[in-house]
């Protein structure tokens, strides 16, 4: 498979804290790869580093060929590239559907409205209020909503599934599936392993700001011991 | 003789807020030119000039006058603007035994109440404003009067003052509206000044007020009218400020106006050399107590203070800002006051030609009888 | 909730060892001001520590309780009148006329702080404002204030009817025993479980209401302490120059007292003490030379909210003797 | 594990219910006609769809927000017109959503600041910071109780996510509260923590009543007695964990096709 | 005669119509302040100085460039819009991350600095602005003699307001904007140029207060002080309306106007508190102001 984001040697930091010490890995075109590791290993700063949302960072992003260390913040969307924030980011002085209308469409080839509200029923019937007047889960559906939209090519996930009713979780994992169906790509951070082993193709385990092991889905059920050891699933 | 081998005198102004027009900068030019005109030296000693910016604040006007007197040997304090301010050094002044002279605030306090053996108002007064523009406007007609007063002390004073003067001179008062200070918007007043029918709106207020309401009557037509408008305290520099488009036909009273003769206008034009415009009474005044100051030094042979603030009250004032002024037991110095109407546009020959001269109010008409003034010198 | 540099360093201090070097530090400038009458013109001196109490009162509030108010001049030119009225017009005694301006102050600050605490943040600061600025109307305009007169030739008065005020050792002297007092009250107040409890709702208003806190009244009380004490400065003060004026109560006060605080250190004990010293005498000096004052202090206010926002007092705690001795400061992201 | 605990019998009878529960956003009803009835010493879970109202419904009952409709009783007192502060004096404590610490405060401050009104410590200005220090054998306890002795002194911004929500928990139960109001109290927290708070909180609702909401099923599973079902805010299905999970309703609506 | 609380009903429109006039002021001035307010959540203490600032501008151009009233009306505020978007990009964009307190004080030094420069290089009492000759002179409208300038206020302005208004609640790009002042990061990772927008806000916000400034000239004198003494009357307002609202700012800058104007005829005396106390029994009802969502 044709790799589509190739991230080596990634360090990042927060002000004089060191978070990722050369983090590397590769996600191929129309691959889903998970990223799995406990509370507060970096995976979060992993997605925001490779958005370029964490500015002090070393190493190489490159995106279809391109290097991304260079490229301003508000031109990596334009590359192709959706970020879900883990807080989801959800503005209070926007409608639903202003929300949903904000991030400007990068590409063809995006859901159309219609499509999402198709997908979402609760979001059509909320669709006046305020953002933040949704319940935490109806503001989960609308950040990924959101993306969706736009016809990015590669969708960075952070925990989309907190806070979710198990039915939403279930269609969300289906919405995943059809879009992998359309050849996007998706990096997901996921604590939710009974998820992420319906959607993904790859998982990779970080500990300690590093890459400390890659299986395919197809050996999770092998690894279940070792992932014990170090998630304490 | 002087005391610590030089005569220091201060100047104490606004120079940076709302009144620094009013005399400022220019004030301490004024001083200067008195120093040279009377020799740069009295009884042997250096004359020295300081000036600072008390910023309107009573407590730094005091801080620094209290400076001055205690480890800078100032001699006398001159000018301070604003009442809350002159009053505040005219206490220290009198508690420190130094002479302090007036010539920008307008408070009747000054030489009322709270008078002073120390202190001397010099330039003009509420009361001087008063029967300048409102006893001489109803002699020449303007025998209706309505007041758009600022709603404070100083503009209850002037509106007092001014509404007893007309009505002592068979004018009457039809109405009075009080309007908040600082305020931009006159079109309401107005309107209700217009609607009353006087036949002279009095403004009894100041400032950037005075201005407002000047410019806005001139845009509600009222003085095409037929209606007279009369500023208590308005100067040349306002009016320089204001235009002549939108001053004209105002009447106002100064203590001064450069060009009233030949030796006022070649005073102004030198004034002008040094600071860029002409003198209005603040300037002069400042020039003509420091000048008297002087004199009275040379006449007590000290820097003393009683001595001479003896001299002082003694001494007729003759310079070109008063001829054959008096000094009344209050401190107030009495000096004739001219009743002003701004020029037409097309009436005005040269630059800062603004007045044409209506009247001049004796001294003795314009400024309160002292012994009226509640001042406890003045029985003494 | 704020994102100040506001920290307990006291409380914080407790748990260090170098308090051997903090009680000198405060020794010594104990010891400073006990003396400084001899090297500096005790008027001035005593400008300064009026102002310095005000801004340690103002802080109290912002520092502390991370509400700022824009109005805090209508407490201090407030007491200064009450205070001025008092010992002129009803002839008590100086102590008694303080206790006047004190008691004003804090009623003055129970019905502006009703309105004030029901919003937060800027919109707080911005009522503060207004409520101030009708206060200041209502001074122009009443009667005893004497307008902009304002009210003069305040006698000062014998303390306890013996120690003579107008000497002005004498009153120096007493403007620092007011002066420590003040602050040993607000230092007090802080390092309190009352100011424990004030901490915790500027930190996270919601929870605190949701351990059973009324949110409300706490910060009330803040605020009236607040202007109490902002008033035991106005009305000292008033005795130390003899008069009060309409500048006290203005909102270019209210915007001063910030400048103080922010220049000294928000959220640090002494800090309004250094940012009041150098105002003061910034003023004094700028009267006098070629220079308008507004143009510095607006130059300085944007100075230091861009470069030192800490403040004075702020970056010398956070630097690195600072840190050694135990003061540390810290940071809020 | 010890948490003291108020010496009241440990039968189950009603402390905290609603009637009518109604609550009107504009034109959007955002609980409708909700009746519920929380007893004492009993874990009672509150389930239901994102947006079905269970938040709302918290903020109901603790008066955090005023019912458009209805009545509330806490332990026979009616509190429908009472402020949140007072309604938490008398012993109806939540938690959030979202994670409510004080950040800037340590650990044991934190759960000094919530033991100081119970204790009579708070409006003292006039007294030392080391009055408090009575109350630190209580919060030591406290603290241990949640597993939280090693941050003791850490700054509470500085936890991760897991331990803020744990030492959330431990300020809730230093107010010693009648009635427990926990907001999906396991969110974002790590595995080894989801097994430490449920035991927590098996462990309190031997003496209090525990109202909880929560996503994660096996904990409603193992931890409560009582399920109730919400959906568009009115109540779908109520009983015990079995019964519910069997009715197709709440699968459809809530729990999906498969075993989530 | 027909009179109305006393008053004849004459004047009582007339006064009306003033009211309406100073509210133009107030609504121009507040939706500036709410915009900045609103887009970058600075309570921008410089607003009067912009103000001011505009008004200079005209003055300066017609008395040193002969540059009339017209052409000022356009290049004024694009001038002062230009400064502010220097402000904004050089100084005030550092605060953003920062506690909003910090906006208002370092905006509060600015209009100080300011207005000390003005007061400085051409004294305090004021600069004299013509009328422009095609709105010179006034009509009778049976009830009150106006001012045709005045009548042009009303209309220019509104007209500015709504326009504004139009900007930026229905179009995308205002919607860009409230998102960016929420969390700029996240929308400047969506593909949005947010520095730029800010930029542009704040000089958007200065450019109405410079705006406004122009159309006052002409009728008040043009002094270094003009600013402060409205500006914490426009807070008033924007307190009043709801902080954010822009909508709400523009109709309490009207209704307020009237207000303050119906009390110059009633209780002059009250007219410059007027506004407080209509402030104070607002936030009692309402905290949140008339038309400010709850936070
Ligand atoms: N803004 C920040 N400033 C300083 N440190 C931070 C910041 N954000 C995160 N960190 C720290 O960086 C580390 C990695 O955080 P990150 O959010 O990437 O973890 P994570 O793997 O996503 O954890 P979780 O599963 O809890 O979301 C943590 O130790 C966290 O405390
Ligand atoms: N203040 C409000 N204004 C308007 N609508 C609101 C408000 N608060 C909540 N809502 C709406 O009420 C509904 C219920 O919200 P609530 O937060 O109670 O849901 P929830 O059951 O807690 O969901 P979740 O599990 O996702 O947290 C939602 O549709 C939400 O949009
Ligand atoms: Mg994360
Ligand atoms: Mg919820």
């Amino acid at each position: 498979m044709k790799p589509l984001l190739k991230v080596s040697g990634l360090n990042a930091w927060y002000g004089e804290s060191h978070i990722l010490h050369g983090v590397d890995m590769t996600v191929g075109e129309g691959e889903m790869v998970t990223l799995v590791g406990r509370n507060g290993v970096g995976k979060t700063t992993t997605l925001r580093a490779i958005m370029g949302i964490v500015r002090e960072r070393k190493g190489e992003i490159s995106f279809a060929g391109e290097d991304l260390i260079r490229v301003p913040l508000h031109r990596v969307a334009h590359r192709g590239i959706g970020f879900i924030p883990e807080e989801r980011g959800i503005f209070s002085t926007l409608s639903v559907y202003e929300n949903l209308l904000l991030p400007p469409a990068v590409a063809k080839g995006g859901m159309t409205i219609d499509e999402i509200f198709e997908l979402f029923p609760n979001l059509h019937e909320r669709r006046n209020s305020q953002g933040t007047k949704l319940s935490g889960g109806e503001q989960q559906m609308l950040a990924i909503a959101r993306i969706l939209r736009t016809g990015v090519r590669m969708m960075l996930l952070d925990e989309p599934t907190e806070g979710l009713a198990p039915v939403i979780v279930q269609r969300i994992g289906d919405v995943l599936k059809k879009l992998k169906e359309r050849g996007m790509t998706v990096l997901i951070v996921e604590q939710n392993f009974r998820f992420a082993s319906k959607v993904a193709d790859r998982f990779y385990l970080m500990d300690h700001g590093r890459v400390a092991g890659e299986f395919p889905v197809s050996e999770l059920s092998q690894r279940m011991d070792m992932l014990h050891d170090v998630l304490g699933v | 003789d002087a005391s610590d081998g030089r005569v220091k005198i201060g100047i104490l102004n606004d120079q940076s807020g709302v009144y620094a027009d009013f005399g400022g900068k220019s004030s301490y030019e004024a001083a200067l030119m008195a120093v040279e005109d009377f020799g740069g030296k009295v009884l042997g000693v250096p004359v020295e000039v300081v000036t600072a910016d008390h910023q309107n604040k009573p407590d730094i006007a005091s801080n620094i006058a209290r400076q001055w007197y205690d480890t800078e040997q100032v001699d006398s304090i001159m000018e301070l603007t604003t009442s809350s301010v002159a009053l505040a050094v005219q206490a220290i002044s009198k508690e420190k035994k130094k002479i302090d002279i007036v010539t920008g605030a307008a408070t009747t306090e000054l030489t009322g109440k709270q008078c002073s053996p120390y202190g001397f108002h010099w330039a003009y007064d509420t009361h001087s404003l008063a029967v300048g523009t409102g006893g001489a406007l109803v002699k020449q007609g303007g025998d209706s009067w309505f007041f758009l007063t600022a709603d404070y002390a100083f503009g209850y004073s002037l509106e007092e003052n001014t509404a007893n003067y007309v009505k002592e001179n068979g004018g009457s008062v039809v109405g009075a509206v009080r309007h908040p200070l600082a305020t931009t918007d006159f079109s309401s007043f107005l309107l209700q000044a217009q609607s009353s029918g006087a036949k002279v709106i009095g403004l009894a207020n100041a400032g950037l007020d005075t201005s407002n309401a000047i410019k806005q009557a001139a845009e509600f037509g009222i003085v095409q009218g037929g209606q007279r408008l009369a500023a208590l305290l308005f100067t040349l520099a306002e009016v320089h400020g204001l235009g002549l488009e939108a001053a004209q036909g105002l009447t106002l009273t100064e203590g001064f106006y450069w060009n009233r003769n030949e030796e006022t206008a070649k005073f102004g034009k030198r004034f002008m050399e040094r600071t860029g415009k002409m003198p209005n009474m603040t300037h002069a005044g400042t020039y003509s107590a420091v000048l008297q100051y002087l004199k009275a030094i040379e006449k007590a042979g000290s820097d003393d203070a009683d001595a001479v603030a003896k001299e002082l009250h003694a001494l007729p004032v003759n310079d070109v800002f008063a001829q054959n002024g008096t000094v009344a037991p209050n401190g107030r110095m009495i000096h004739d006051m001219y009743l002003l109407e701004v020029k037409k546009p097309e009436e005005s020959k040269e630059p800062w030609d603004y007045f044409k001269v209506l009247a001049t109010i004796p001294g003795k008409d314009a400024f309160m009888d002292p012994a009226k003034s509640g001042c406890e010198l003045v029985k003494s | 909730m704020l994102d100040m540099t506001l920290t307990l360093e006291l409380e914080k201090q407790k748990e260090r060892k170098p308090v051997v070097a903090q009680t000198i530090f405060l020794g010594a400038g104990l010891a400073l001001l006990l003396l400084a009458p001899l090297f500096f013109y005790p008027v001035f001196l005593m400008k300064i520590l009026c102002f310095a109490l005000f801004a340690c009162a103002f802080n109290l509030l912002l520092g502390y309780t991370g509400l700022l108010s824009f109005g805090h001049a209508a407490f201090f030119g407030g007491a200064a009148y009450f205070t001025a009225h008092a010992v002129k017009e009803w002839g008590v005694p100086p102590e008694l006329g303080i206790l006047v301006g004190v008691v004003g102050a804090a009623l003055l600050g129970a019905v502006i702080g009703f309105f004030a605490i029901r919003r937060q943040g800027i919109y707080f600061a911005m009522i503060t404002l207004a409520l101030a600025q009708m206060f200041y109307f209502f001074c122009l305009q009443a009667e005893f204030t004497h307008g902009e007169d304002g009210i003069q030739s305040v006698p000062r008065g014998h303390l306890f009817g013996f120690i003579d005020l107008s000497q002005s050792t004498n009153m120096y002297y007493f403007v620092l025993a007011v002066f420590v007092i003040g602050i040993a009250i607000i230092w007090r107040i802080i390092n309190s479980p009352f100011g424990m409890i004030l901490k915790s709702i500027r930190e996270n208003e919601t929870r605190a209401i949701s351990l059973g806190y009324s949110v409300r009244n706490y910060k009330l009380a803040a605020f009236v302490m607040s202007a109490a004490l902002t008033g035991l400065a106005g009305g000292v003060k008033a005795l130390v120059f003899q008069f009060a004026t309409l500048t006290d109560v203005g909102w270019q006060m209210s915007g001063e007292v910030i400048l103080m605080t922010l220049l000294g250190g928000i959220g640090t004990l002494i800090g309004p003490l250094f940012g009041a010293g150098l105002v003061v005498t910034l003023q004094n000096y700028l009267a006098t030379s070629e220079f308008p004052v507004t143009i510095i202090t607006g130059l300085v206010f944007m100075a230091c909210v861009l470069l030192f926002r800490r403040g004075i007092v702020g970056e010398f705690y956070n630097s690195r003797l600072g840190r050694k001795l135990g003061f540390e400061h810290r940071h809020k992201h | 594990m010890t948490v003291t605990l108020s010496s009241q019998n440990g039968a189950p009878r009603v402390v905290l219910s609603a009637r009518g529960l109604r609550r009107d956003f504009g034109g959007f009803t955002a609980v409708k006609d909700v009746d519920l009835d929380v007893h004492h010493a009993r874990v009672h879970a509150l389930i239901g769809p994102n947006g079905a109202g269970k938040t709302t419904v918290f903020n109901l009952l603790t008066k955090f927000l005023q019912p458009t409709h209805g009545t509330i009783t806490l332990l026979g007192e009616d509190i429908t017109n009472t402020a949140p502060d007072k309604v938490a004096r008398m012993g109806l404590v939540r938690s959030f959503q979202i994670s409510a610490v004080f950040p800037h405060l340590t650990v044991l401050d934190n759960v000094r600041v919530a033991l100081q009104r119970p204790n009579n410590l708070a409006t003292q200005f006039w007294k030392p910071l080391s009055a408090l220090e009575v109350l630190n054998a209580k919060a030591d306890q406290l603290i241990r109780s949640v597993g939280l002795e090693k941050e003791r002194n850490a700054t509470a911004a500085d936890l991760s996510y897991g331990r803020k929500r744990v030492l959330e928990i431990a300020t809730t139960l230093a107010l010693d509260p009648k009635v427990l109001l926990l907001d999906e109290p396991m969110a974002g927290m790590g595995h080894e923590d989801v097994g430490m708070v449920a035991e927590i909180i098996r462990e309190v609702a031997r003496e209090r009543a525990v109202l909880m909401v929560e996503h994660n099923l096996s904990v409603v599973e193992t931890l409560c007695h009582h399920v109730t079902v919400l959906q568009r805010g009115e109540i779908l299905a109520e009983g015990d964990y079995a019964a519910v999970s069997e009715d197709p309703r709440v699968r459809t609506a809530y729990m999906g096709t498969e075993e989530a | 005669m027909t009179t109305i609380f006393g008053i004849p009903i004459q004047a009582f429109l007339g006064q009306l119509l003033i009211g309406l006039i100073n509210g133009s002021f107030y609504a121009l001035l507040s939706l500036g302040l709410a915009i900045i307010f609103g887009l970058l959540r600075v309570i921008n203490f410089a607003h009067g100085a912009q103000y001011m600032l505009g008004a200079f501008t005209a003055w300066l151009l017609l008395s040193h460039f002969g540059i009339g009233y017209w052409p000022a009306l356009i290049v004024a505020p694009l001038l002062v819009g230009l400064l502010g978007a220097v402000i904004e990009r050089t100084m005030l964009r550092r605060l953003y991350s920062l506690d909003p307190l910090y906006g208002l004080l370092f905006t509060f030094g600015l209009a100080l600095t300011v207005e000390g420069t003005f007061r400085y290089l051409y004294g305090a009492s004021g600069q004299p602005y013509a009328t422009p000759a095609l709105l010179a002179g006034g009509t009778n409208l049976g009830f009150m003699f106006l001012p045709i300038y005045r009548g042009w206020v009303i209309a220019f302005s509104l007209a500015v307001c709504l326009g504004t208004w139009l900007v930026i609640e229905k179009t995308k790009l205002g919607s860009y904007l409230r998102a960016a002042t929420e969390n700029p990061v996240l929308v400047q990772s969506f593909g949005i140029n947010v520095p730029f927008l800010l930029t542009l806000t704040y000089g958007l916000g200065a450019a109405l207060a410079a705006l406004a400034g122009v159309l006052a000239a002409p009728i008040y004198q043009v002094s270094p002080l003009m600013g402060s003494n409205i500006i914490i009357i426009v807070f008033a307002v924007v307190v009043v309306g709801g902080m954010g609202s822009i909508m709400g700012a523009i109709i309490t800058g009207y209704m307020l106007g009237v207000a303050e104007g119906l009390t110059k005829v009633f209780y002059p005396e009250a007219s410059n508190i007027v506004i407080f106390v209509i402030m104070a029994i607002v936030l009692l009802i309402r905290p949140a102001g008339l038309f400010g969502r709850d936070a």
